[in-house]
């Protein structure tokens, strides 16, 4: 698979040269069935946004659940523009010293239906656009309840482009990490540990809600969340299958391993909690979803169905301690646990990919190669340095042109009302 | 002329209304509460943190009439709701100086 | 593109030649993959019915929540009928006049499994099946909250057969307008100006709500709203893309120029609702998506990427000021804004069709062709005429038939017990 | 169609002989297009167990919807598991005596890429477990409200092991049912049959719910209902379509035939509703939606469209009067008509395939062959067999091992409270 | 001092409200409620089952004042809650001993 | 035997059943109610029309104790709930004539 991350890295470079815009004719070299898959799994990824309002806005508590589905949604709009302009082209654009993408792509000048592999290339900047959707709206679940929304909008951009852009072309767009051997198949890395590393930082400098820890903080709907986290589930077929950027077999076993790796983390949270509580949760069963989910991006497409069922049975524990333990320990306010879920979930994938690796060449450490899970290990402190240190200075930034916290009386009111002067929920 | 409020547990609201009925009482109102006494409470938990509840779903009715019809429907009551379990409710008598009916402008006794 | 609607007309010649209805054998000629993508995207066209119910449903107050989402529901079965048996070949048997559709495919009669392009005819027809149930469905927010339930019913098959099949006949099925040379990619007439009108002369028709501008009429579920129009979002790839009816190069372009519009819109609605209300609203940024949605689709096949920013960011400024400004000056209750959204945005997506249009041969002013603006307007002209006059008979045939609207108890106690005897919401 | 199941069949066998696990390269024979097609099936047919949770969790009283939504989200996690260790051998590996499978394909062992048809055989094996995922979901309608947990998921495992997978082996595996010529495109016997009369006996095993007949037992969410009832139709796309396990002219006339007695049965349950209680219900157009759904599963590779509005028509009636008539007189508590629906939805569906097919070699009885129907009723009668007792056997030994039934003080409170320590909504 | 208790059709507070209003009194307290009495209920159907409903919704308003402004409240809230129809509803009047403003511990009638 | 009604925000009501616990009482009955009166109310805006909402979400609870414990309780509810900031809520004290423990048909300040 890294062949084909390779292909696309090579066609930045020929992009340089001009291709016409419009080339409808030039479709030689593309394959309907592959074309097919990239459709779908674009659309399904797109749908994983509104899945994650969903998700995110049945745990907040109903004063606040407009203010927490529209931070993702309004990634539909903002990153939408941002990757169409600048976005994709540094992520993706010739590289530059192996660090950041160069500007041919700007405006999506250049990126025209000629096949980047077996699909048009547009449709490659499309699906990778959808990721760039996703990923910052996966950080919000750590700010919910309390950032105002103005200061959320200029953290977005900021961090768009200052650490997803670059992280993704590290890993994907030919940067250092790729020719390192890292392997990330769907964004263990990239997607999970950036988001997830960024959540905590940005729990950290926003400070607790009001309330938290005597108040209680309890998911207003509970079917909205086992919904978000199903569509979810159902979008990470996209997601993981997709990254094979075609329909072949590659995509086929990426698909059994992210749906083993979801199954078993489900068992093994609710299983756990279940022993620690005296019994299996709902929110238990749909969190663990998420946590094999996480877990399995990186290796989805370089390990068996056994390793998945491994790397799921983890997750699902590992998370769990992380969320209902560590952070109550450790004290900070994640309000929906997107470090314990995604940076934690994502960090054990990453490394686990290390482990259980059978990918020719790039073999994990139980199939005898001790250096991958160095490689991975590299490439896991390299994102966390990024994300930590950036998204501080992003908020640092941020906070002195605009206030980062709603006062009091917002919080106590609620954020729909006072960010969007609307309610949820009326007869 | 007497209002009797009853705070019972959600199960028996349509016993209460049929021994009422029989008894000739169709007229009452009734609204969703959350009570707290001796019975005991359920814990929750919500991603390993686990809260005690003590706030239970309980239904509140209100039924104004003439005095002389109170004992007669606190047992009615009664018979409905009483499981001999701890958290079956209270009933409580208040006196009222007066009710109007909207739709004619009935007043007193006429009114309910 | 225009070349592939000609396909389907010259198949529709042909069919009146005998052409066995299982052959199965005849299957050369079909691509795989313009199959799978095809398949898919009748799908999800499908499910934006039930989208669009979730969309309307959160809109209206909660009394009336289930008799709005069964205005929609209720499409699935009565269209689904009404197209199988008279539907389709009045929009796509051999043509008559220009004008209609001719009786070769009543009943599905010769529409079987041969090719119809790569894909199999009778695939074709389903996927044209979901384009008709969804276009009457897409009135009914105009008339929510007020419409008596037999008569919507009876309403809902004269507009099938009396607007929907012969407008589609027009642009699609080898009409005048095609002939013309009308672009309109994925209905910007045929579904969104059609409905959109006629959903205004049916709120005129029908006059406004009980309470219309005292009483408080506000959204009983955002989030369902919301979720509503992600879904929507969702369907529109496959409501755009599969009306390239191949998986290849321009359905890839359709892909990126929706997502493109429809971020866009979010954006510009929401900015300008923000400078003019203080506020940026969730319900907004849902209503955002869609009027770029709308707008997008009949030039979705014809432009660029930067044509679709450009129509995008004007559609969310247009709608809002349809909807928030002209609606209320002019003082009609298009109860969920119909006209406002897709009326206006479907318009506006029409003429900017003939503005931006890179399409050989039909460029549009902006690419030096002053003359298919010209052709825009006609199209846009015949449409509302149609629609516009052909509802307003049906209304009143309707009307004498059987009461239009459900008396003034009915309307206070909610629609959902007087018509369905069905409350949504109970303990 | 039957061809295909017999390649499954015959590479059964070759599996026996090794094939490397990872076979990359050998993808000669795997066509992308279908392909894509089976990767988006298996993911819309996972979508319909959260589409079950929502459909059932809308029906049940507010105090059990979590509960109610957990019984199928957590098929994901055991079946999943099940499945990939010893339920895909069971129901797909080598034939032993035309009962079951053997255990060649063990924990996924030689389950690999190597093309199965025209796709990869872990594709079909994932698609496959979908389709076992979903059937004991489908039971639990009939036993929410008053079922505990940990009986619960004894049976489940039991169930899947002892009745899915034999029963799958013998009409798909290449068991006695496939050689004695019975038709089930997609599941009539499998997967409705199966559930909808375990579901019964289940029903009748536990005893009806406390204060049942004489509560007020009403759906408390029924915009959930519908939605769930719409995500499920658009699975079934998926479900049916996808069971032609290609991307051709048969999956297009599958998912046209799956349209057509979808909707037709929506209107036939709601008109014979209307007549009898003088509103047509949304919960009845819901209802009859899935009815027409389940009816078609068996026929939808076999007959007309025309067929398929037969089938269609009478099963949305049939299934009103089982659920609204026979149910009553009975006396029966199937919770949510799983029996009414599924079971007797499903045997019409199994019988009416044996009349309408126009299957060359095995038409219907309207067709001129006798003989089908009669193989129909042996293939129904067996699986009611199999399913009834087996379901009576296991939860006879499931009470002896934990107690079946939760409770009075529990079902008053309510199962989320009890058995899983959580509410469905708070403020 | 004393507490009138509206009880009212839904779609009516809004104009008890501006009434209120324009007669000076501004301290209000709502509640949904239930209430059954002598207006007919609604049928309604769920798989065939039907049941009939006799708790229909109404709103309940709570206005602690001055007992001389009773009556012309009253006479407000009977003008914008009347149509005639049965289910109008009620209002009760009680005597209420005394008022605590939280904010500044105000008691009696300066309370409100 | 008097009842202690408590409009209070919505946040305060832990600390006040806290409170009340520390002082002995434990049996409340809570309700969700809208309220409106001096605090200023919001703005709602949906697609450009913009409403201004003065009913504003508040609780209510309901005590029903002996006489000689209403004043000490008056004092532990001003205290959780006083922020000072219009809004802060009302308490009404009522006389009530009587009270019944269902469970075990006790009447007076037994049954409380
Ligand atoms: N002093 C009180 N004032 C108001 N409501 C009360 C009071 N005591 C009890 N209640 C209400 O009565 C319900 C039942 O009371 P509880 O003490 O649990 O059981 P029991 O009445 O059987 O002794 C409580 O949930 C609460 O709603
Ligand atoms: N005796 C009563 N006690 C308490 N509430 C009552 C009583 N009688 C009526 N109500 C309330 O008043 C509402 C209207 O009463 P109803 O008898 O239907 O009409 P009307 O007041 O016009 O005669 C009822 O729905 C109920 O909420
Ligand atoms: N006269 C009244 N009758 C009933 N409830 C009242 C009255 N006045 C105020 N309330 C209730 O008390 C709440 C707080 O009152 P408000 O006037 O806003 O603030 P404060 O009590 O601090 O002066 C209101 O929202 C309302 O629920």
């Amino acid at each position: 698979m890294k062949k084909r991350m390779g292909v696309i890295a090579l066609l930045a470079l020929m992009m340089i040269f001009i291709l016409p815009m419009f080339a409808w004719a030039a479709e030689e070299g593309i394959d309907t069935g592959d074309t097919a898959w990239m459709l779908v799994s674009s659309a399904i990824v797109m749908l994983m946004v509104p899945g994650l309002a969903l998700f995110y806005g049945g745990m907040v508590r109903q004063k606040n659940v407009l203010n927490t589905m529209m931070m993702s949604f309004i990634c539909l709009g903002v990153i939408t523009i941002q990757w169409m302009l600048w976005g994709y082209t540094l992520s993706f654009g010739s590289d530059i010293g192996k660090l950041i993408g160069g500007m041919d792509f700007f405006a999506l000048n250049g990126v025209g239906l000629e096949p980047a592999g077996t699909i048009p290339h547009q449709l490659f900047m499309v699906f990778q656009m959808m990721f760039a959707i996703l990923t910052p709206a996966l950080i919000t679940g750590a700010i919910v309840e309390r950032m105002r929304f103005p200061a959320y909008l200029l953290f977005l951009v900021l961090w768009a482009t200052l650490v997803y852009d670059p992280i993704c072309h590290w890993v994907w767009g030919g940067g250092w990490l790729a020719e390192l051997g890292a392997l990330d198949f769907a964004g263990g890395t990239v997607v999970h540990i950036s988001s997830g590393v960024s959540a905590l930082v940005a729990a950290l400098v926003l400070g607790r809600r009001r309330g938290y820890g005597t108040e209680r903080m309890v998911p207003h709907n509970i079917p909205y969340v086992v919904i978000g986290a199903a569509i979810l589930w159902f979008g990470w077929f996209g997601f993981n299958g997709g990254s094979a950027l075609a329909s072949d077999g590659l995509a086929a076993s990426v698909f059994v391993n992210t749906q083993i790796a979801a199954g078993a983390a489900v068992m093994s949270w609710v299983i756990v909690e279940w022993l620690r509580h005296g019994k299996p949760t709902v929110l238990g069963a749909a969190s663990g979803a998420i946590a094999g989910l996480v877990a399995i991006t990186p290796a989805c497409g370089f390990v068996t169905p056994m390793g998945s069922l491994a790397i799921g049975l983890v997750a699902g524990a590992l998370c769990y301690f992380a969320v209902s333990y560590a952070k109550v320990k450790l004290g900070y306010d994640d309000s929906l646990d997107v470090f314990g879920i995604h940076g934690v979930g994502g960090m054990w994938g990453a490394l686990a990919t290390g482990l259980f690796s059978v990918e020719a060449g790039a073999e994990g450490l139980f199939y005898g190669n001790v250096a991958q899970v160095g490689i991975q290990a590299i490439s896991v402190v390299a994102t966390i340095a990024l994300a930590a240190i950036a998204t501080f200075v992003i908020l640092k930034v941020v906070g002195a042109i605009t206030k980062l916290r709603a006062d009091d009386e917002a919080e106590v009111l609620g954020l729909d009302v006072n960010e969007h002067s609307e309610k949820a929920y009326s007869v | 002329m007497v209002k009797i409020e009853a705070i019972v547990r959600p199960g028996v609201l349509e016993d209460i209304k049929d021994g009422l009925s029989k008894f000739g009482i169709h007229g009452l109102t009734v609204s969703q509460v959350m009570g707290c006494g001796l019975q005991k409470g359920r814990k929750e938990v919500y991603r390993g943190t686990e809260y005690s509840i003590n706030l239970l779903p309980k239904v509140k009715i209100e039924i104004v009439l003439a005095a002389k019809d109170a004992d007669g429907v606190i047992e009615v009551i009664i018979k409905a709701a009483r499981t001999g379990e701890i958290g079956d409710g209270k009933i409580f008598i208040t006196k009222i100086d007066n009710a109007v009916r909207i739709r004619t402008g009935e007043k007193g006794d006429a009114a309910l």
